[in-house]
This record gives structure tokens, C-alpha cells and sequence, in this order.
């Protein structure tokens, strides 16, 4: 169908003004499993800055005469072997977490954000050499890169969050490289080229804020991935070491302990779980609603629909 | 006159979409008769695919039939069961479409595609379909019928392609053949071989044509009779000779004028102004009103039905009778000769009418 | 050399373009692709030039050329006397607030992100004109009013506008700086029939009241007609005619040129006036792999041995009249009838 | 191009990016702080020896220099390394310097490539049909539970649903099935269940989206013109085109996997290459991180060339480049 709105020539309507924002906001409202999903994304990014405060103990605090309690009403999540509180120490690990995975997240995407404007644009050599890295990176695992990292760096917070960080920039800049080389031959850039724009000019007002959107979705989706990354370095004996509380440390303990006091388990699993999955959905609707190619029927009824595909296919490498 | 192969009567079709519900179709009739060339002319968004693909059951998405008939050989294609309808589709109704890249499924060779139909309805065995299949392809021109057989889509050329979408749509040799925009996506010089190899098709086994276009050049130069939709309605119908000597809808004489051909002058030409509008709720007046030189109260107050205006001829205006009588003087203008004999337009226009004269007319 | 005959300085008479034998290569898997092949032409200030060919002419490219969208491997492009090859690549973009481009997708051509507007605003910001944001603003109303639509549209993002309308904002855009040369890609074959014509009439009179020079691409021969002054066809990147438009369209010298023109199907006028169609045989080859002798004699109902081992020239057959043919001036005792062409090579021949 | 060049030439491409795995992990463990081996990776004897005896503590120290071949210049450590691992010659670990890498490798690669390719087998023999079921029913309660099932199971990683398992098997309902170790046919169960869980819900969302998009596609409604029964429009026409579309993310989720199986291995207990990689790691034994990073490379790399491999095959339009 083709879309057709006012008309011209005669009587035109003035055609309906939406920001292409609230147009956005309209189309995440209808995704409730996206609201739901923002409601604790929302309350978990709280509790990570307040977190410190409101924690009843330190997270180094221990007490051996509670050892192994389980949950009560001085300590709701139970405590652990050394009696660490563990509501304290979820409490702590989510600001950890929010501090490495936000830190990670944001590094990746400002070098792979870089890297790829300056490859889809400059072509050539260096579009040839950074793609030559970008396959590098996406042949193996970023996670093995990570482990070289933190042995190098150590296991604190700034060395987890580079390790985890610097990994991360290939799919950003695969993505923006991508975005950035159809429509450098396009006819938008064309256009600007010709009234005379410089290269500088387009790739500012032309290209950025048509792979900004794109880089938006991409970082939603990032954030969670480093934080399965993170947890996995733990599981492995990586990640940030005791007494810094992390959610990897606490599950990959709870495993060992699991037989006997379980609630070691219950609640920093089922917290990391619920916290990744609402980002999923969070991440998920922000491409439904970024994206209003993807809008079933939507007034741009004659664009491709291949993009949304390919990037569900990236995301195999969750 | 013979029983009508397809009759469509109060045909209507709607679209959900997130911002509400598009009415495509809103009460279309026609029919096709046996042997006949129909050709349904619009504007994108007129919804005349729409309305061929409909009473295929071929919609997409959220399109929705929400009333009418279609009665193909005493069977109303709307009412039938899928398997019903799959047994007509394709044995009884061939179907072509408008971009023949990607109306071929890119992994399966050529052969294969031109087999599958006559196999699925069992037309023939399967040596019998291979055999067919070959002589088919030659049928529609293509050469080393034996060799292309076994490529696939991007190996051939666009008309190519389209020859093969031909050869899949007639190889059950069906009673009609359904051709949407079958040369919008072909250069000119192979327009003319496409609606060439249809009408010897056509001729060969003698089947009805519904030709699909927003080409007044093509549909006046194959059709017998065409209908001229808009906004989802059919605005006038008639016999190609009424068509061209007595149009007598304001819609249908604002797209002869808005045709440019070799030979037109600037001054022949006129816009219809404004755009076409997808509507949003059910016709309550003309749908062309806001665009129409014509219009009165009248037509901004009330739907105009289509009515006889002489036998065949079937017009959607509620002042038919005092357009045809305008433009009449009109087209007595725009035959008059065009110009001064410099003109070059005059020229190559001579050339055209004496070629006419020496050649043999279709009936 | 030919350098030298033309000065590097802006002339106020005479031709506003020469294009000098450009030619453009393309590297496609390894191969090369001759997509537009020495053409050359002169245009006069306010004229018309059609660029007319199938797809895969070469005709976008050659337009791209002129405008050094594209830079061309040989020959060179003279717009209002200056070398526009010798031009830094800032004195480029400033040289092109007088020379612009209309797209055949005026949606594709649109930033998504921008208002109607400011798309028009940037064009004006990046060339100086106007003082202030605010004056801008002011221009821009009135270059939405000149194309036909409210100054409300200023507000609209791209989408929200049908065809017709987005062509007519891509139009203002590139009046916005004031152009002495438009090249218009297929203006209007995106568009439904009726729009077309609203268009056309826009380009027109646009052209009429600035006194514009278009290059005007088109496959349709109709469009080209109608708009052209003189026209150039194109067949695999290639001219194989160019003559002004009354005369190409009069006496065509080209069998191609004859076959494209009976290819357009016209309206009858009446009923019985109707011709048979008749089909020129084969299609364009593909531009990766040109046929030896003239490109075009695959498919030529008039090709001679010579035609296959060959390759015609274009020569100038008579006064004004080009063609790169061997047989033009049989060609052009032919007359336009559809059907001399659709003979069989033998009889035509004899 | 031909077959052999291609292969040719992707060999050479492997070649490449294993060498750089190679330098790159030789040379940040060579640049991080603490000696190359220290009394933490070598076993408590050297530390004693420290204190026992510190010449001779010196004298081994240079033995072992001059072994690994420390005391030359990096750029030759670093070629030398990456050659002799290119040439399967892995020496001795650290840890356990009686056992040759090799050997350690045989008991250990066989497990971790039975789980990966059996959770990656799983996944695309339930994700499919699911993901077609959920195309054919779209927009329906069926494909909202689908879609959001296979969102969480996306979500949630492997390691989190083993310890799930554990909790499942382990404690509520014992002895069901084993819940760690390696050996019979049912240790390897809940493993590959916790791996293929999120690749199941993986492969489930992509069939699912590329089916809606084939669906939509002209092809498929030429089919349908054509008559053809609806069920081989299904599976002939929208299924093979879309799953020339899922053989390119078999690839990466394979890569997902195999850095899976070292989280799961952990959490069962299972003495796979993961188990081999972790404790290498966390020791900072040299030889035998790299080699084990090294392998599950080369796992994965290979498993990208078959899949490259399979999408030409599939697909006619593409040629081999």
C-alpha cells in the first residue's frame, strides 16, 4: 500500500506533528513486557546507586556467630559461611555490576562507534585493516580476550571493567561500519555532497543521527551481555576477587553450597536472572520502537525489512 | 453474450493498521468475460491489486475480505475452503506478478518452479511436466530451453525472468491469467515482447486476461475493455472503443491527460491536482471530489454509484452525462492536428497512423 | 591543447557546460564496466538536455559526472568556463550552490532525521545564505510556497509526506542555493501518473521564471520530448545519438533510437486506430560484457557484417544530427514506422 | 573461484587469526605483573626451594628460563611459541609438568566437543520447528508464549541455569539424574540441557523472525498462486529460503557455546577443556591457558569454515569469495 497522508497542491491538511521521540514512546508503550522490563531495569539501577547506603552491613563486614543462617527477619536473604549478610552483598554487587557493565558497555561503544565511522567513511586501508580486526574478534569469543586481560590487570573493578570492555568494541563498529557504508553511497549523502557539504558536515547532521539509533539498541543489548560476561568471569575464578561482593561470585559459591543452604542460591540467582531478563525485554522494545520499519503497516510500509533479522542473528552470540 | 468467467460484485477489503483501519476496496464489481482482455487501470493505492489478490485469498497481513462476491465458473471463490481455492490457483487462474526477481524463490532452479505447479495439480505425470516444462520455456522465448532449465532466477536477465513467470502461470493451462504490473519493472523495449508473448499466449489458449496496470499507454494498446479504479472504487468501465471516444468520468479524462507520450505538447497536457488519499473511514461522498473541476454539493454530500450511462459503459459520476458532453469537444480538440508541420511531433505522429492504416486491426 | 583554448575564468556567453569526451570505468568483480564511454556535449544557459537509455545506459552516471559526484577517469567538464577537475575540493563545494541535482527517490534523498525545513535550512547554512537561522527560515517558506505546498510542511519530517511532496521539497532544496544547472535523475518516474504531470509543469515553469539549464534524465522518450531542447541516447554507456529534439524525434538516424520510440506504447485515439504491438527482439546486454562491432547490432534488425566487426563512430550524418551508425542515412530515408523495423534483418536489408 | 582455492584460501585466513590468539595471549600473560611462574603456579616445591635453598632455586629458575626460552628476545619467544603451538607441540604445563599437553588435551576435548556440538544438535532440532510454529501461528497466544519464553531462556546464561539444575536434581529431587562428573550417558544430560537452553530460544526467535519474513516474501505468494498445498509452500519455499538465513547465526551461537561449556563445566564438575582452561587460567599456568584457548579457538573456526561452507551450498546466489 502506498502511504499517502495530506494532500498536495490543493487544500493541504498541515501534516500531524509528532517528535519522532514521543512517536517512539507511543510505539514502546504498547510493548508491556518492554514496561515492565524499563519499571526494573529502573529500580535495580536505584538500588545500585543508594545500595551502598541502605545495605545494613558493609560488604566486607563478616560475623562468624551468624554464619550460615538462613533468611530471617535481621537477615532477609540468609548469610553465608563467613556470615557475610547476603542482602548486603547483593545490594553492593548490583553497584559493582552497574559500575563495570555500564563502564564496559560504554568503552566498547566508543571505540567501535569510532572505529567504524572512520572505516565506513575513509574506506581503504583502514576500513581494510579495522574489518580484518572486526572478523578477528568476531572468529573467537571476546570472552578469551577478557581472560587474558584480567590475568594481565588484575581483579578489581577498573581492571574487569577494561577487560570486559575493550573486547566488546567489534560489534559496534561492525554494526556502525555497516549502517554508515549504505548510506555513504546513498542518495542521501549524495544529496548533501551535492549543495556542498563536507565530509565532516554529513558525517555529523547526516550519518550520526541515523546510526545513533541503531548504537542505542546495540548498548541495550550490550549492557546485559557484559553482565553474563562479568558473572562468567567469575564462575571461572576471574572476575573481581573476594571480599568484592560480585553476582558471579555469589552463583558460582551457591553451586558449591547448594545442598546445604540453599537460599544462597534463591536470591542472588533469581535476582541476576530477573535483572538480565528485563533488560532483554527492555533492549527489545527499544528496537521495536527505534525502529519503525519493523511497525507492521506503519506509514513506511516500502522499506526493507532485513535489518531486524540480522540483528536478532548478532545477538546468536549471546 | 456468454456467462462471465469471474463476476465480482461488492467487493470490499480492509487493512488494520496501528494507526486505524484503511479501506482499500470499497464495493468493486466487474467481470471478465470468456476469451476477453479486462485491463483495471489506477494509481497506486487505487486498490486494484488489492482486489484481484483478494478473491485469490492471496492478501497479506492484516487485509481482511469483509464483503462480496466472486464467482469463478458458478463457485464463489470468497466462500471457498483453502484446498478448494489451492485447486483452482495456479490450474484454473494463473497469476503474474510485477517484480519477477523476487516473485521466483532464489533457491530453486527455474525448471523446478515451472514443474511444481503442473505436478501439484496433477496435470500431467512426471516426465510429462519435465517435457512441458521444456517446451514451455521455449514457448515464451527462451533460448536452450535444455540448459536454462536447470538455472536459477539470478542467472537470467529481467525480461527473462518474467518469461519464466509467464511459463509457470500458463503451464496448467489455466482459463484466465491474472497479470499485475506485469512490465512496471522491465525496460520498454522488453515491455512490448512481454505483452506480445501474452497476447500470442493468450490467443494460443485461449484464456481471459485481467492486465493490471497504471499504464493508460498499455492497457489501451492490449485491453478490450477497462476499468478505471480510484480510492478503492471503480470509477468508470467500459469498452476500449467507449473508453477512448467517450470517456465520461473527470478521473479518467484528468489521467489521459496526465499521459506523456512521444508526440505530446506541453499544452496538451493538464495535472489532476492534489494526491490520491488512502481513506481512513468508508466513502461517505465522491472520493474524487476534492481533486474533480466537476464537483458540486452533490458529489462532497453523496457516493455516486456506478450507473449504465449506454450498454457497456458504466460510470461512477453523478454528472456523467455533462462531462462526456465537455470533454467530447475536447477530444475533438486533441485529435485535431497538432501544431505547425515543423513540428516533429506531428511528424513521427503521421508515421504512426499511416503504420496503423497499412497494418491489420484488432477487432 | 584543448586546455588552453578554454580559459579558466567564468564567461558569460556561450555554452554553460561542455562535457569533453568523460569517460567512467567501474571495477566489478574484477572486471571492468564501462558505464559511460567518451561523451561529449555543449549546453547552452537555459536550454534542456535529455538524457534518454534503458537501464544500465549510463545515463545516472553520465549526470553524476557532469556535477564531479563522481569523478570521471577521462575527459574533462567545463561548467561556465572553469575546469571543474582543477577545483580544490573546497572550492568544489563551494562552486556547488550554482550547479544541483534532483533524485528519482526524493525519500531516499532525504535525511529521515531532519524536518522538511531544516533539511532546506542545512543547504542554505552550508553555502552562506542568508544571514541568520532566522532569515533562513524566512526563505525557506518561501521556497515551499514557490514549489506548491504550504510553509506548514516545514514542520514534516519526510515520511509524512506522500511522492509528489517529497519530490517538490527535494526541488526546493536545490533551488535553495540558487542553481544555474539542475540535473534531474528521473524526476518522475517514482511518481503515480497524475503527480507526474503536476511536476512537470513545476520544472517548467521553475526553469522558465530562473532561467535554469536542466539535464533532464529519463527513460522515457515522452518525458525527454517534451522537456528537451536536444537530446542525447544512450545505449551501454555510449552516445548512439544526438541531434535537438525536434529533429531526433522527427528523422531518428539510430535504430535503436527508432526501436525505443516504437516501444512506447501510445494511446490510440480511437478504437480501430490501434496498431499491432510489435516486439523489437533481445535485450540490453549486459554492460560487463558489450557485444564486439556496434553494441547495439545483436539486436538490430539492420546489422551487416560490418555492423559485427565495426564499431560505428559518431558522425555527424547532417547538420545538428549525430548518430553512430553505419547506416543512418538509410536509417533516416525510413521514416518512424514501427513495423520497418521489426522485419526480419534479411528483408529489411535488401 | 574454485573450491580448492577457496579452501585454500580460508586456511590461510585461520592461519592467521589462531597465530594472533597466540601472540596476543603470549604476550599479555609476558607483560602482566609477577614473575612468568611464580610459587603460585609451579606447585608449592619451588616455594620451599626459595627458602631452602636459594642457589640452587636460581639455578632452576635459569633452567627453566633457558626451557621456555625466556631469556630471548619476546618477538622470538613469541614467534617460537606460536610455531611450535601451530605444529602441535605444546610441551608440558606448568601444573602437572609429567603429563605432556596433548595428553591432557585427548581426555579432555572429546567432553567439551560432545557438549557443544550436542547443545548446538539440540537447539536446532527443537528451535526450528518451534520457531516454524510460532511463524505459522503469529499473533497468537501460541506465539506470545514462545516468543517470550524463548526471550527469557535467551537471557538467562548457562551457568545460572545450571545451578538451577543442581538445585532441581541435586536437592528437591535426587537421584533422578547425576548432577556432576563424567563418565556415563546421564552426566552429559543436564549439562547439554543448561547449554542448549538459551540456544534453543536463540535459534526459536531467528527461525521464528526469518519465517515471518520469508512468509511476506513474493516468492512465497507465487507459490501460493501457483496452488502448490499450503504445507510444501511452507516447508519448500519459506522454510529453505529462511534457513539459509539460520545457517549464518549457527556460527556465532556455536562460539556462544563453546564459552558456555567452560561456565557449565564449572558448575558440574566436569573435567572437560573448560575445566582444563580454568584452573590454567586462575593459576597462571603459561603453556596451558593459551593451548586450551588455543584449541577452543580452533573449535569454533573450524565450525564457522562448515557453516560458510553449508551457506554456499544452500544458497546458489552466493558465490565462494
Amino acid at each position: 500500500m502506498a502511504a499517502i497522508t495530506a494532500t498536495a497542491g490543493v487544500a493541504v491538511r498541515a501534516p500531524r506533528r509528532h517528535s519522532q521521540l514521543s512517536l517512539a514512546w507511543r510505539r514502546y508503550k504498547r510493548n508491556r513486557l518492554a514496561l515492565a522490563g524499563a519499571v526494573v531495569v529502573f529500580v535495580y539501577l536505584v538500588l545500585g546507586l543508594i545500595g551502598p547506603w541502605v545495605a545494613p552491613q558493609n560488604y566486607a563486614t563478616t560475623n562468624f556467630l551468624y554464619a550460615n543462617h538462613p533468611p530471617s527477619l535481621r537477615f532477609p536473604f540468609g548469610t553465608d559461611n563467613l556470615g557475610h549478610d547476603m542482602l548486603s552483598q547483593v545490594l553492593w554487587s548490583m553497584r559493582n555490576a552497574i559500575e563495570v557493565t555500564f563502564g564496559a558497555s560504554l568503552l566498547s561503544l566508543v571505540i567501535g562507534v569510532v572505529l567504524g565511522l572512520w572505516a565506513g567513511m575513509r574506506g581503504g586501508l583502514a576500513d581494510m585493516v579495522i574489518m580484518r580486526l572486526v572478523d578477528f574478534m568476531f572468529a573467537i569469543p571476546g570472552f578469551f580476550l577478557s581472560l587474558f586481560l584480567v590475568v594481565a590487570m588484575g581483579y578489581t573493578i577498573l581492571p574487569v571493567l577494561l577487560a570486559i570492555g575493550i573486547p566488546g568494541w567489534a560489534q559496534y563498529a561492525r554494526l556502525v561500519r555497516g549502517l554508515v557504508l549504505g548510506m555513504r553511497n546513498g542518495e542521501m549523502v549524495e544529496a548533501a555532497r551535492a549543495f556542498g557539504a563536507s565530509r565532516a558536515h554529513i558525517a555529523r547532521l547526516y550519518l550520526l543521527p541515523n546510526v545513533a539509533n541503531s548504537v542505542f539498541v546495540a548498548f541495550a543489548f550490550g549492557v546485559p551481555f557484559d553482565l553474563i560476561v562479568m558473572a562468567g568471569l567469575s564462575v571461572v575464578g576471574l572476575g573481581l576477587r573476594p571480599p568484592l561482593p560480585s553476582f558471579g561470585n555469589m552463583i558460582a559459591q551457591a553451586g558449591t553450597n547448594v545442598l546445604g543452604y540453599p537460599w544462597l542460591m534463591y536470591f542472588p540467582a533469581a535476582i541476576f536472572a530477573v535483572i538480565l531478563i528485563s533488560f532483554l525485554f527492555v533492549a527489545d522494545g527499544l528496537q521495536e520502537a527505534l525502529n519503525p520499519k519493523a511497525d507492521e503497516g506503519g506509514r513506511i510500509g516500502r522499506q526493507r525489512r532485513g535489518g531486524r533479522a540480522r540483528r536478532l542473528g548478532s545477538r546468536g552470540a549471546f | 453474450m456468454a456467462e462471465d468467467l469471474l463476476s465480482v460484485e461488492d467487493l470490499r477489503v480492509e487493512f488494520e493498521r496501528s494507526d486505524g483501519t484503511v479501506y482499500a476496496v470499497n464495493g468493486v464489481d466487474f467481470s471478465v468475460a470468456p476469451g476477453e482482455t479486462l485491463g483495471i487501470v489506477g494509481e497506486s493505492g487505487s486498490g486494484k491489486s488489492v482486489s484481484v489478490l483478494s478473491i485469490m485469498g492471496l492478501l497479506r497481513g492484516n487485509g481482511q475480505v469483509t464483503g462480496g462476491t466472486a464467482k469463478f465458473m458458478g463457485k464463489d471463490l470468497l466462500k471457498l475452503r483453502r484446498r478448494q481455492l489451492e485447486d483452482i490457483r495456479g490450474r484454473d487462474i494463473g497469476m503474474i506478478f510485477q517484480d519477477p526477481m523476487s516473485s521466483l524463490n532464489p533457491t530453486m532452479r527455474i525448471g523446478d518452479q515451472i514443474m511444481e505447479g503442473m505436478l501439484a495439480h496433477q496435470y500431467t505425470n512426471h516426465k510429462g511436466a519435465f517435457n512441458r516444462a521444456l517446451q514451455l520455456l521455449e514457448e515464451v522465448g527462451i533460448p536452450e530451453a535444455r540448459a536454462r532449465f536447470r538455472s536459477y532466477p539470478h542467472e537470467f536477465s529481467g525480461g527473462m525472468r518474467q518469461r519464466a513467470m509467464i511459463a509457470m502461470a500458463v503451464a496448467c493451462e489455466p482459463q484466465l491469467l491474472i497479470a499485475d504490473e506485469p512490465t512496471t519493472a522491465v525496460d520498454v523495449t522488453v515491455q512490448t515482447q512481454i505483452l506480445v508473448l501474452l497476447r500470442e499466449l493468450q490467443q494460443k489458449q485461449r484464456m481471459s486476461v485481467v492486465l493490471i496496470t497504471h499504464d493508460f499507454g498499455v492497457a489501451t494498446n492490449v485491453c478490450d475493455r477497462i476499468i478505471v479504479m480510484y480510492a478503492g472504487k471503480v470509477m468508470e468501465s467500459a469498452p476500449l472503443a467507449d473508453f477512448l471516444a467517450r470517456p465520461a468520468h473527470p478521473y479518467t479524462i484528468g489521467l489521459r491527460r496526465s499521459v506523456i507520450e512521444v508526440g505530446t505538447q506541453a499544452h496538451q497536457l493538464k495535472a489532476i491536482p492534489g494526491v490520491a488519499t488512502t481513506l481512513m473511514a468508508p466513502p461517505h461522498n465522491c472520493p474524487f471530489a476534492e481533486r474533480c473541476q466537476w464537483v458540486t454539493d452533490l458529489c462532497r454530500a453523496e457516493v455516486p454509484e456506478l450507473r449504465p450511462l449506454s450498454d457497456g459503459h458504466f460510470v461512477a459520476c453523478h454528472r456523467a452525462e455533462e462531462v462526456l458532453a465537455e470533454a467530447g469537444a475536447n477530444g475533438a480538440e486533441r485529435a485535431a492536428p497538432r501544431g505547425d508541420g515543423a513540428s516533429a511531433s506531428a511528424r513521427s505522429r503521421g508515421a504512426w497512423s499511416q503504420a496503423g492504416d497499412e497494418a491489420t486491426l484488432h477487432a | 591543447m584543448p586546455d588552453e583554448a578554454i580559459p579558466d575564468r567564468p564567461i558569460s556567453d556561450g555554452p554553460i557546460l561542455k562535457v569533453d569526451a568523460v569517460s567512467k570505468h567501474f571495477k566489478v568483480q574484477g572486471r571492468t564496466l564501462r558505464a559511460v564511454e567518451r561523451v561529449s556535449f555543449e549546453l547552452g544557459a537555459g536550454q534542456t538536455l535529455g538524457l534518454v537509455g534503458e537501464s544500465g545506459s549510463g545515463k545516472s552516471t553520465l549526470g553524476r559526472l557532469v556535477l564531479r559526484l563522481l569523478e570521471a577517469d577521462e575527459g574533462k567538464v567545463v561548467f561556465q568556463g572553469q575546469d571543474l577537475a582543477k577545483l580544490s575540493a573546497r572550492e568544489l563545494r563551494a562552486r556547488r550552490r550554482d550547479m544541483q541535482i534532483i533524485f528519482q527517490d526524493p525519500l531516499a534523498a532525504l535525511n529521515p532525521r531532519m524536518t522538511v525545513g531544516a533539511a532546506i535550512e542545512d543547504a542554505m547554512a552550508v553555502q552562506g545564505i542568508g544571514g541568520s537561522p532566522n532569515e533562513r527560515r524566512q526563505l525557506t517558506g518561501g521556497l515551499l510556497e514557490r514549489v506548491g505546498m504550504p510553509v506548514s510542511v516545514a514542520e514534516a519530517y519526510p515520511f509524512e509526506l506522500s511522492g509528489g511532496q517529497q519530490q517538490r521539497v527535494g526541488i526546493a532544496r536545490a533551488l535553495s542555493v540558487g542553481p544555474k544547472l539542475v540535473v534531474c535523475d528521473e524526476p518522475i518516474s517514482a511518481l503515480d501518473v497524475s503527480v507526474q504531470v503536476q511536476i512537470i509543469e513545476l520544472l517548467r515553469q521553475l526553469q522558465t521564471e530562473l532561467g535554469m539549464t536542466y539535464i533532464f534524465i529519463s527513460h522515457n522518450l515522452g518525458v525527454v520530448q517534451l522537456v528537451s531542447d536536444t537530446v542525447l541516447v544512450l545505449y551501454l554507456g555510449e552516445v548512439v545519438e544526438q541531434a535537438s529534439s525536434a529533429e531526433l524525434f522527427g528523422r531518428p538516424l539510430h535504430p535503436y533510437t527508432k526501436a525505443l520510440m516504437s516501444s512506447v506504447l501510445k494511446v490510440p485515439e480511437a478504437a480501430e486506430k490501434r496498431v499491432p504491438l510489435v516486439a523489437l527482439s533481445g535485450e540490453i546486454p549486459s554492460p560487463l560484457s558489450p557485444p564486439a562491432g556496434c553494441p547495439y547490432h545483436p539486436r538490430c534488425p539492420l546489422a551487416t557484417d560490418q555492423c559485427k566487426r565495426e564499431k560505428p563512430q559518431l558522425r555527424t550524418v547532417w547538420v545538428g544530427h549525430m548518430a553512430a551508425c553505419h547506416r543512418a542515412e538509410e536509417v533516416g530515408t525510413m521514416g518512424t514506422s514501427p513495423t520497418a523495423l521489426a522485419a526480419p534483418p534479411e528483408l529489411a536489408a535488401s | 573461484m574454485g573450491l580448492v582455492k577457496y579452501l585454500t584460501k580460508r586456511f590461510f585466513a585461520i592461519l592467521v587469526t589462531i597465530s594472533l590468539v597466540l601472540a596476543v595471549g603470549y604476550v599479555l600473560i609476558y607483560i602482566s605483573p609477577g614473575t612468568f611462574y611464580s610459587a603460585a603456579n609451579m606447585g608449592q616445591g619451588l616455594s620451599q626451594l626459595q627458602v631452602s635453598d636459594p642457589a640452587l632455586y636460581t639455578q632452576y629458575l635459569n633452567s627453566l628460563n633457558s626451557r621456555y626460552g625466556l631469556n630471548q628476545p619476546l618477538i622470538e619467544q613469541v614467534g617460537k611459541y606460536v610455531w611450535h603451538s601451530l605444529s602441535f607441540n605444546f610441551g608440558t604445563s606448568f601444573q602437572n609438568p609429567s603429563v605432556p599437553i596433548v595428553h591432557q588435551l585427548a581426555s579432555a576435548l572429546p567432553i567439551s566437543a560432545i557438549l557443544a556440538f550436542g547443545a548446538i544438535g539440540l537447539a536446532v532440532a527443537l528451535g526450528v520447528p518451534l520457531g516454524v510454529l510460532a511463524a505459522l501461528k503469529r499473533n497468537t497466544w501460541l506465539d506470545s508464549a514462545l516468543t517470550s519464553v524463548s526471550m527469557v531462556g535467551q537471557a538467562i546464561p548457562a551457568f545460572v541455569l545450571a545451578v538451577l539444575l543442581v538445585l532441581v536434581f541435586g536437592v528437591w529431587f535426587p537421584g533422578i539424574l547425576p548432577v556432576s562428573g563424567w563418565g556415563n550417558f546421564g552426566e552429559a544430560v543436564l549439562p547439554i540441557v543448561a547449554l542448549s537452553a538459551g540456544n534453543v530460544a536463540v535459534v526459536t526467535r531467528y527461525t521464528r523472525g526469518s519465517m515471518v519474513e520469508a512468509l511476506r516474501q513474493d516468492y512465497v505468494r507465487t507459490a501460493e498462486a501457483k496452488g502448490i498445498p499450503y504445507r510444501r509452500v511452507v516447508l519448500r519455499h519459506a522454510l529453505r529460503n529462511s534457513l539459509v538465513a539460520l545457517v549464518t547465526v549457527i556460527g556465532p551461537t556455536f562460539a556462544f557455546t563453546v564459552l558456555s561449556t567452560v561456565w557449565v563445566e564449572q558448575i558440574f564438575t566436569i573435567p572437560g577443556l573448560g575445566t582444563l582452561l580454568a584452573t590454567a587460567f586462575q593459576n597462571k599456568d603459561v603453556p596451558m591457558s593459551i593451548t586450551s584457548v588455543y584449541i577452543l579457538s580452533l573449535l569454533i573456526v573450524g565450525m564457522n569454515l562448515v557453516v560458510d561452507l553449508l551457506y554456499r551450498v544452500m544458497d546458489p546466489r552466493v558465490k565462494l569469495e
